[in-house]
């Protein structure tokens, strides 16, 4: 029997459905995820099956939307938000960060704050500035948070369910280029633990370590460089936080040549601890700096071919790789 | 092509000297018909695939831009949102270089960089639009304190949906501009739906005690009548000028199209019906039309006389755009830092 | 130690059980007084150096705690400020674990991690302290939210300062609540000052018109006389819990102290004057201990036996709370996650 | 003559009062900021010489006055903004982010926001989880913004100048437990760039790269360090953006031995960055991996005896510092 293929978008909803058939407790929180299933269209289909208790349109109201969040995941609930675009993060990083993040150690362990936010990240849709950023540092640098960046439809869907089941606020940033994006999904109740990064692509020259996003990115780049000889490792951290350090080290002592990439901002962003991390962990042996690729250091701007150059591609990536393994 | 300088009427109109009634009229005619046919032209770029990205367009809604801009000077300060042509246009925004914004050309307002939710021009006193919901009230009444504070008697608008009355920092905002008697008017732009959900949906009690709470002087207007707009707007234009302090002005109104350009099938939030009679019986271009034509300002002929030129205004700004060229990539990294 | 457990009388009445009249008086005097007492304790341990940081009294300002705790059920949610020993007191904590909370020892509420200002106890329904302004108007209004989806028919109380009225999402919630019919009180002790201004400076308009904007029951009330709050706090709490909807109550009252207990010199925002008028015209302990007198439910001696034995309960919470050891620093990174 | 003395607090206090002489744009607003002279007595006798319209005294609405300052920065004014506890500026991300780093690119260079949020950072005030944070690294992060992190009273003044004279947004962060700290202070209107690095001490053995409160730390460590024949290079970037990467990699080069220090979260914070930064340009001549020390990531304790065990002291960067070294 041929594997079954799901959109990543469909995936991230089978992964919802399934968990709030599973736990009642499991509810939906956002600006039209009911009838119009978002913008996206991802959640099509839940209010239909679950009602408009558990599919809650609300107003354009994050910070207040995600404040009853964290009040629900305290008392009982397992709320999911919702936050359209990743750039309105901006607006619940109290709620998120002086709420969600603390409450369990400011109370010394008592209460707990069950709850998801579901979020994207990506530029190139010619969304400009306001809605094409990828802030996921943001969330990875505060403690009592967990972060989670799927690649994949396979990766979607059980990451999503353990973000679910998960007793702390976890933060789930969905690439919005990727919810076309096909791939096997299995039907079964599978879920894969936050923390444990996953090796794309096993190579022996190079190690390409990519988050969301860019994990497609490297592939990419991966295929061509197989073309000049150059075999290519890419390892997807699946979390920024937990992050499986052993997994990248090993990776970049076994290749000795490591480039980072991830969506955001390339300053202060992931790539930094990334390549931190790996510089520290396998700093014996590594031929060649932790080269860091990222979004350019500019405000997404909305002019196609501006835009197109603020972000990594195949290409720029092969060339990177290409002139790390002296075959430039 | 920029209205604000091509047009006489409208330029003494901006500098406070009284045109008279129907140039007055006629120009906020054509006002209203340059913003409708500029969305048609977006429209069209949109389906032809010649436009990056999407927008939310203003049709249906021209006569609260219109009515309130009319009221304002060239250097009264606006800021306007993701649907923000109509405001732009209003203002005094010249559709070429508009056009080539929205297809991210370097002669564009913002060179390309902004597109079309950020449309942005100091000729104009035009702050910017926004694609936060609400993200600009603090700025447009930061302009207002600027106003107050360097003493020149400039007035700012803030236009917003009202979806907007969903984010906390409208009421920051308002407790603080009623504190210092700002010269700021928030301008709620009902009309009627926060994307595909509607407003009654999403808000609870009145849209007018929202700002009647911080004791904000507030009015309500038909939307779709230019001249009411213009009228109830200009005294709180006024009064906001005098240092009397701020006013919110809820205007119900319609837009005709779904949410951006590519909300096509739009049956499960909203009916055919209800959109043809918007259409059909309260459309803000017919309204004042048939006032212009029963004044005898004007008769039908003249009127399509309007649509005819501002069409063709319309078609050579879109072309100007079109053959425009890109802003040159190295340009990517310019304009981060002041 | 923990009124809640070592008092009868305020656990049937917690239960909904009637209490008769004189004993649920007496409980709410013995209440006001625990908390007056607690926060001398409190001022006493900052000018001995031997508490870490700061801390906010609540002297002053019990009837608004106890009048309110004592109309909800000890499974009924609250969530409380930086000014919160009186909420959590009120809700049923004990003071020795207040008291190694507030020393930074393991023994306390939260393990010392938490300190003045964040005091959590699940067993009291206490969602915590906050000391961010408006933090918790979220939290308050989410623990209503799973109240009403759970079915169970619990209500939810949102303590918060005057100050907190300057916060976008208190705005934003109250929306949600009245929309969604939600069983959460919002309780705005307005004691005058927010920090060192004067609450008339940074409040537009009126503070129940910002909750009747959004349609929600609002109500007024002395917050120095317990039975006044207690009375209309029940019949909001009773109007929440049958599904009705939010209400805000506005409570207003006073601090005797600074805004912080290193606030020594403060008459360049308020007089002495004007504290000590407060303090004798309307003391909250004062106004019912007359009452109780008067209604011969107690006399002057027994009510003086009372402050007697809460002064030996407070000294001997302190003494607990001062022997108790530290976490050990092993500690540190747990809690982190769950 | 002996040098004049200032504290930290009256440095930034002459720095506000001189450009307010200078420019009658430059305008205060917070939460009280003017008879009260800030909770930290930062800005007292401020509002008795240039008036209640020019310090303003805000309600508690730190999104809204953020928001204002904005607007009024780009219609004329210069506006410098008092957010009390870096804490709190989990409430102005939008407003700093998406509005304040993006109008003047979004405008295409037609706008311009020339503002300056001055804030804090720092724990160890027994203050608990929600006033203790040091969020610099999220501000670093993003496009648009610059970021001020002054380390003595000196400094103070001639940033703080820069930054109220600079067309653009800028962030500053004061250290809370600095304020009382004296050092000299001309009495002249000086400025100290943007982006130029400060070596606060030379040396030869090691380099430690140290922020804000950090450098005190770094230089009592490299006192107890000479002790022990480790000669200690203190490099102190003055601002994270524009980032002056040349002195820190040329210190890295001298001594090739680096510990970098920051007060914020250790994971995906600003020593990730400067970390990243040095392990690149100084790959080729550093002896051991760049070592990063900053907080815990925990929430910040209430108790003592946690909270002063998540921050790095000179105790804990003088053993870093000898283990590196070898002499352990
Ligand atoms: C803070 C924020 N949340 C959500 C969105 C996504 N969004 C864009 S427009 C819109 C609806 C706005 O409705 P309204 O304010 O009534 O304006 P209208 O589109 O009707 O003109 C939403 C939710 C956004 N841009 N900003
Ligand atoms: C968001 C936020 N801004 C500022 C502060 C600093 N702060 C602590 S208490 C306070 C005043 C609060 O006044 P109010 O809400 O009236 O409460 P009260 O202290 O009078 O009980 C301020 C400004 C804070 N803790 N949180
Ligand atoms: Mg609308
Ligand atoms: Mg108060």
């Amino acid at each position: 029997m041929p594997e079954r293929e799901l959109t990543f978008a469909q995936a991230v909803r089978e992964a919802l459905a399934e968990e709030m058939r599973r736990d009642s407790r499991v509810c939906i929180l956002g600006e039209d995820v009911a009838e119009a299933g978002t913008p996206f269209k991802v959640l099509s289909g839940l209010v239909e099956e679950f009602g408009a208790k558990r599919v809650v349109d609300t107003p354009i109201s994050e910070a207040g939307f995600t404040g009853v969040a964290v009040g629900a995941a305290m008392t009982g609930m397992r709320p999911v938000v919702d936050i359209m675009f990743g750039d309105f993060i901006t607006l619940t990083m109290d709620q998120m960060v002086n709420q969600a993040a603390k409450v369990h150690y400011m109370s010394g362990g008592h209460w707990k704050v069950p709850m998801v936010m579901r979020t994207t990240l990506g530029a190139t849709r010619r969304s400009a500035a306001q809605h094409s950023q990828s802030l996921q540092a943001w969330f990875s640098h505060v403690p009592g948070l967990k972060v989670v960046l799927p690649s994949t439809p396979y990766d979607a869907k059980g990451l999503l369910k353990s973000a679910i089941r998960d007793e702390n606020p976890v933060v789930f940033f969905e690439d919005k280029m990727m919810y076309k994006l096909k791939g096997p999904v299995p039907e079964d109740d599978y879920t894969i633990p936050l923390g444990v990064a996953d090796v794309k692509r096993e190579g022996d020259d190079i190690t390409l370590v990519a988050t969301s996003s860019m994990v497609q990115v490297a592939l990419g780049a991966a295929e061509l460089l197989e073309k000049e000889g150059i075999s290519t490792e890419v390892v997807d951290p699946r979390t920024t936080w937990p992050l499986d350090e052993k997994t990248l080290i090993d990776s970049a002592k076994k290749t000795s040549r490591v480039i980072v990439l991830d969506e955001g901002y390339g300053r202060y962003g992931v790539t930094a601890e990334l390549a931190a991390v790996i510089a520290e962990g396998a700093f014996y042996d590594l031929d060649a700096p932790v080269k860091r690729m990222g979004a350019m250091h500019v405000p997404i701007p909305f002019s196609p071919p501006l835009e197109d150059a603020t972000v990594p591609t195949e290409q720029t990536v092969l060339e990177a790789a290409r002139s790390m393994c002296g075959n430039q | 092509m920029n209205p604000v300088t091509s047009n006489p009427e409208a330029r003494e109109s901006a500098a406070g000297k009284p045109a008279t009634e129907k140039d007055r009229w006629l120009h906020a005619y054509r006002q209203m018909v340059s913003i409708r046919l500029f969305e048609e032209q977006v429209n069209d770029l949109y389906t032809r695939a010649l436009m990056p990205g999407l927008a939310h367009l203003y049709s249906g809604e021209e006569a609260v831009a219109v009515g309130i801009c009319e009221a304002l000077r060239v250097d009264d300060y606006i800021t306007s949102t993701h649907r923000g042509h109509g405001h732009c246009l209003a203002k005094g925004a010249s559709p070429d270089r508009m056009f080539a914004e929205l297809l991210g050309k370097e002669t564009g307002y913002c060179r390309g960089k902004g597109g079309s939710m950020h449309i942005a021009d100091p000729a104009t006193g035009n702050l910017g639009a926004n694609a936060i919901v609400g993200g600009s009230v603090g700025i447009a009444t930061g302009a207002a304190f600027a106003a107050k504070n360097l003493g020149n008697d400039r007035v700012a608008v803030c236009f917003f949906g009202e979806g907007a009355l969903g984010q906390g920092s409208l009421y920051e905002v308002m407790n603080l501009a009623q504190l210092w008697k700002l010269p700021v008017i928030y301008v709620c732009e009902n009309n009627q739906y926060n994307e595909y959900t509607h407003f009654q949906e999403t808000t609870a009690g009145t849209i007018l005690g929202r700002a009647h709470a911080f004791g904000i002087e507030t009015d309500i207007v038909d939307g779709q009548d230019v001249r009411a707009v213009n009228k109830i707007a200009g005294g709180l234009i006024k009064r906001a000028r005098s240092g009397v302090g701020p006013a919110f002005l809820q205007c119900d109104t319609y837009r005709y199209s779904g949410h951006h350009v590519g909300d096509i099938n739009r049956e499960y939030y909203r009916s055919k019906q209800e959109e043809q009679a918007w259409k059909s019986d309260r459309d803000p271009i017919k309204v004042l039309g048939s006032w212009l034509i029963e004044q005898r300002h004007s008769d039908a002929a003249s009127l399509e006389e309007i649509w005819y030129e501002v069409r063709k205004e319309m078609e050579s700004a879109v072309k100007f755009a079109i053959e425009a060229p890109y802003p040159k990539v190295e340009e990517v990294d310019q304009h981060v830092y002041a």
